[in-house]
């Protein structure tokens, strides 16, 4: 797997997420510069890491969705190209419209660093594919905004589609407000795009992929991406 | 010449005068009255720091420069340091807190290393006050505001409650990072020829005399203080770490300092002095945020985000070129030079001309009178009253779980970021907070304390206690202990009480750190706590880090199995006299704190070092605040499990399960181990109480507990 | 010239404002029990060089539309002054 | 009856707007050359309860200095209208 990472003003989550590629599935990855407007040859995947790019001034995610990589990674995704992006890397990709929503305060109006368990509602995408159907996972959230939005009609609409890739659980797969960390509309933690190649996640896998760091079920994520690449892209 | 409005004693400006061999001019005055001031000078303290040792092999940097290091193996080293924030804090919760988060990452990061890990250690006033509730919170989203955004994560730190805080809240904050025998920077490196550069953020009229500010007592109308109160970007100070390890990388930089408190002077001044060179600032080429700034404003603006570099003059161009790519500023502003002298030129007119060693160093100590505070001491010390004890034991430790000085501390570190940078391995929540370094096998530990109701009591058995109570977690985790930093908060050094208790506290402090081998590497003094309202107890806090050389030596806290049996290790007792235990039930601390024992320490630190290296037991915790009672609760609602202890063998029981400090703490062991355990500590005292098993926290004849009461008091 | 273009920008009816349910708690809890709602937004001042108000006005859309503002969660105001 | 009082906060000069600094350079790097300073603050709605225009303004005022605004570092406008 050839990857690469953008790296905004302000990301910090930028070299964790190279770690973790290359720790769990060797993958080849480089960094990518917010002002370069062109990508690297035969990249297979995009990350938008987590951080606090551009300060989380204005709104967050907003200045970085207009920097001139995003323009680039906009026609990556066009083109089929798996793009993930993590937290603030979510934020980004709403803000840039590559996916739908936007993600607003902490219902708690604080920050909130912990770890969190999400329910995988979706096997067929490029991310998920390793995992079980309705598979607990653990990974740590931090963020100040991490609530997930939509209008009403859309929300229906994107619930309708299956768009919705993880969603905030109890240690056994319950779906309620105890274990909804930020107040997301219907416990949303990650969504993909129509086509599936666009994912955006809260949580961060990174964070829990050793079980040093007391979870490795992030790494399921890599691993899916990287089974998903060695069968073609399919 | 008033010389007070310029923060100088009558035989402060008399000694300038000499030196000088001429009056000081204005900007000189002003200068030398902010880097006189007892945050800059250390003028009271100097002699009392004499005390603490920096020795050690493990020393590859002790006190005097931005932060000590200790060597960690494999060519790595850890630099760390602790600062206090308490004036701005109390003026200004956000920002002051804030600010002091990026003033001690900076503090880091001018030694050439990477930040890779925060604490914070916290001293509030009664948190039923709503006064004390907005500033808690204004201080911890500060915290979290800047630490979480630059990306640096915060592991953990220490939260004190007690009425003498009201009105004077203390923020110390500490950093820690790593850095490559070979990438230390260091002051004393400059040369003639080279220049300064200013890199970070524009400087403005924030922060100006904010040094001369944290030494005077805080006075009842601060709302006129706003030119102490600095804004911190902590999106630029992740550039700056950013740039400054590009530059780094690059071999571009000579020298390093932090603009802290003083700004420019002090930063230029340092380097200029520890190097025996001098150094000129032309004010005109610093790039400014305000107009009409004048030089002494420019040299001594506490503008955050800023570093100050020496390179070699043909780099420029790069360094420039590299600033940009971050979106910083940068400016050559002047020049090393050969003649010592520190020099501020504004358009060719030299406006400040000053021995560069004088502006730093040259300030007299002051001996402040010092007496002990014999009567109401002696009081409290013979003071024999015997709380009452509750007839019910299980609702005094519901009581203790969920006061304000024991209860979880889940609602302050989930704010912040306490894993970034992926190498939290133990996060905070426990008494010691584990990290690992990467590519290699080794892991950092952490620790931060303070007692000061020992210290409050017994100033050195109080010093020693707060040393001993960071050091044994990190002993029973199984880590060895590297190197100690501390923040010295008081009130004013004036009163020759207070003054005595402070000699005799940091005595305590540096007569614990030495028998137990910890050099002293780095720290802060923060005096002149006091508001009309109050004056803070001695304060001293203590930073440690320790070293585990594998994984496998590490001992848990809170892993209790079914079945392990319990061991209380180390004198049946502690002292009551400041316990947690008695002030919630008398309303106040009195009689003898536990006495320093150094052979019995050193004891306990080889037993418990060997108990966790060779897996004798399946958790550990020492006995803290509330005694053998809250460690065996805490134990019981981390394992989720229960455990029946049968206290036959114990007389006087109160004072065992209540009682605080000493060599004592609580293990557990599986049945296997047994023996082992019990020959490797029996001749230190080593005492069975009971066995982990069921839901229930029982003490045979005096409590029953659910292990869900026990958590929702502790965690609720 | 030199226009000043005061931008307030606020959340859409529908959009839950917690900022400004909790500014609403806070507030009353401190007795002020006369307050009826808060919604919180924020105010950006431009200062915008142009040949006159219409042009300064024009340009001050074009940067909420472009960054200033999300119009799926937001609403604006702008007023010009000089 | 019930009044709205706008309260526009802002930072006091000489201050650093971090915020408008960075909101600034964007705006910049997007194109708007024209566009010579940011300065970004905050804006509060509140609904009171109030006898006549000059009451509300009065509280307005008071839970500004009480809670709204940080005295050391912003200022603050209040318009009422109904
Ligand atoms: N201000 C703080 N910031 C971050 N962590 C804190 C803070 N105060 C306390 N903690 C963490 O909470 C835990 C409890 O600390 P403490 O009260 O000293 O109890 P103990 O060390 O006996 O477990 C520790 O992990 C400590 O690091
Ligand atoms: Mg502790």
């Amino acid at each position: 797997m050839r990857a690469a990472v953008v790296v905004f003003p302000g990301s910090n989550c930028d070299r964790d997420v190279i770690h973790a590629l290359r720790t769990t599935v060797s993958a080849d990855t480089e960094t990518l510069w917010y002002e370069s407007s062109d990508l690297p040859k035969n990249i297979d995947l995009i990350v938008l890491p987590g951080g606090f790019s551009y300060g989380d001034y204005l709104r967050c995610g907003a200045m970085a969705a207009r920097t001139p990589v995003m323009k680039a990674v906009r026609r990556f995704a066009e083109k089929g190209g798996l793009v993930l992006g993590i937290c603030n890397g979510f934020q980004v990709l709403t803000e840039s419209r590559l996916l739908p929503g936007a993600i607003l305060a902490n219902q708690s109006l604080t920050f909130i660093c912990r770890s969190c368990t999400v329910r995988v509602e979706r096997t067929d995408t490029p991310f998920t594919l390793g995992c079980r159907e309705n598979q607990v996972l653990e990974m740590p959230i931090a963020h100040h905004e991490g609530l997930y939005f939509l209008p009403d009609e859309e929300i229906s609409r994107l619930k309708k589609e299956k768009r919705v890739v993880f969603r905030y659980c109890g240690p056994d797969g319950e779906l309620d407000d105890s274990h909804n960390p930020n107040g997301s509309l219907d416990n949303i933690a990650g969504i993909v795009n129509e086509r599936g190649n666009v994912m955006g996640l809260m949580p961060h896998p990174e964070r829990a992929s050793e079980k040093i760091l007391g979870s490795d079920d992030g790494a399921l994520i890599w691993n899916s991406l990287h089974i998903w690449l060695e069968k073609g892209g399919r | 010449m008033d010389c007070k409005i310029f923060g100088l004693r009558k035989e402060e400006y008399e000694t300038i005068k000499k030196q000088l061999g001429r009056e000081p001019n204005e900007a000189e005055l002003r200068i030398l009255g902010v880097m006189w001031s007892e945050h800059c000078s250390y003028k009271s303290t100097r002699r009392l720091l004499r005390q603490f040792s920096s020795e050690g092999k493990q020393v590859l940097q002790g006190p005097g420069e931005n932060a000590g290091i200790v060597d960690i193996g494999e060519g790595l080293a850890v630099a760390f340091k602790v600062e206090s924030h308490n004036h701005p804090s109390a003026v200004s919760p956000y920002q002051g807190a804030a600010t002091g988060v990026g003033g001690i990452i900076r503090d880091i990061l001018a030694m050439g290393a990477w930040p890779v890990a925060c604490m914070d250690g916290l001293f509030f006033g009664d948190p039923s006050k709503e006064k004390t509730a907005g500033l808690m919170q204004g201080v911890i989203s500060g915290i979290g505001g800047y630490g979480n955004a630059v990306g640096v994560p915060t592991v953990g730190g220490k939260t004190v409650f007690d009425g003498c805080y009201d009105g004077n809240p203390l923020v110390n904050a500490f950093c820690a990072g790593l850095v490559r025998h070979d990438g230390i920077v260091r002051s004393n490196t400059a040369k003639p020829g080279q220049i300064t550069v200013l890199l970070g953020s524009r400087t403005g009229r924030d922060g100006i005399a904010g040094a001369a500010f944290a030494s005077a007592r805080l006075e009842e109308d601060t709302k006129g203080s706003r030119p102490q109160v600095q804004i911190g970007d902590p999106f630029v100070e992740k550039l700056l770490i950013e740039c400054c390890h590009e530059l780094l990388s690059k071999g571009l930089i000579v020298s390093m300092q932090d603009m802290g408190a003083a700004g420019i002077t002090s930063s230029a001044s340092e380097i200029a002095a520890k190097s025996g060179r001098g150094v000129l600032i032309h004010a005109e080429k610093v790039p400014l945020r305000e107009k009409g700034m004048n030089a002494w404003e420019i040299a001594l603006s506490e503008s955050q985000e800023r570093m100050l570099l020496v390179i070699e003059p043909r780099y420029f161009d790069t360094v420039a070129e590299c600033a940009g790519k971050w979106q910083l500023e940068c400016a050559a502003i002047g020049e090393v030079t050969d003649d010592g002298r520190f020099r501020i030129m504004e358009k060719g007119k030299t406006l400040v001309d000053l021995p560069a060693e004088i502006v730093g160093g040259g300030c007299p100590e002051i001996h402040w009178p010092s007496i002990p505070l014999s009567e109401s001491l002696t009081k409290d010390l013979t003071d024999t009253v015997e709380p009452e004890y509750p007839d019910e034991w299980g609702n005094h430790v519901l009581d203790l779980l969920s006061s304000p000085n024991l209860k979880e501390r889940a609602w302050i570190y989930e704010q912040y970021d306490h894993m970034v940078q992926i190498n939290t391995v133990v996060p905070p929540g426990g008494p010691v907070s584990v990290l690992r370094v990467k590519g290699s096998e080794r892991l950092l530990a952490f620790t931060m304390e303070s007692d000061p109701w020992s210290c409050g009591l017994d100033p050195f058995a109080g010093g020693a206690e707060t040393f001993m109570k960071a050091a044994r977690p990190l002993y029973v985790c199984g880590a060895q202990v590297l190197g100690m930093t501390d923040c010295l908060n008081y009130p004013s050094p004036e009163d020759p009480g207070n003054f005595w208790a402070l000699e005799e506290s940091v005595k305590g402090l540096a007569t614990a750190a030495s028998e137990m081998d910890c050099p002293v590497v780095s720290g802060n003094v923060s005096l002149y706590n006091e508001s009309p309202a109050a004056k803070i107890l001695p304060s001293p806090l203590v930073g440690l880090v320790g070293l585990l050389s594998r994984r496998e030596e590490y001992l848990s806290c809170g892993s209790w199995n079914e079945g392990d049996k319990l061991f209380l290790v180390g004198p049946i007792k502690g002292s009551l006299a400041s316990s947690l235990s008695k002030r919630l039930l008398c309303g106040l601390s009195s009689g003898r704190p536990f006495v320093f024992d150094a052979a019995k320490e050193r004891s306990f630190r080889q037993k418990a070092l060997e108990t966790a290296h060779r897996s004798l037991a399946s958790s550990g915790r020492v006995l803290a605040g509330g005694g053998l009672t809250v460690a065996l609760a805490k134990e019981c609602v981390l394992s989720k499990i229960g455990a029946k202890v049968d206290p036959e063998c114990f007389m006087e029981a109160f004072e065992v399960f209540f009682s605080e400090g000493g060599p004592r703490a609580l293990y557990a062991v599986p049945s296997g181990k047994e023996k082992e355990f019990r020959e490797l500590w029996d001749s230190f005292g080593c005492a069975f109480i009971g066995s982990v098993s069921g839901e229930r926290l029982r003490i045979d004849g005096f409590l029953d507990l659910d292990i869900d009461d026990l958590s929702v008091a502790w965690k609720g | 010239m030199t226009y000043t273009a005061e931008v307030l920008v606020y959340l859409k009816e529908g959009v839950l404002d917690t900022q400004g349910k909790a500014v609403k708690q806070s507030l009353q809890r401190l007795g002020f029990q006369d307050l009826e709602d808060v919604r919180v937004g924020k105010y950006i001042q431009l200062r915008i060089n142009a040949e006159n108000e219409e042009a300064a006005r024009a340009r001050a859309k074009e940067m909420c539309v472009e960054l200033l503002v999300n119009e799926l969660i937001e609403e604006f105001d702008i007023k010009v002054v000089d």
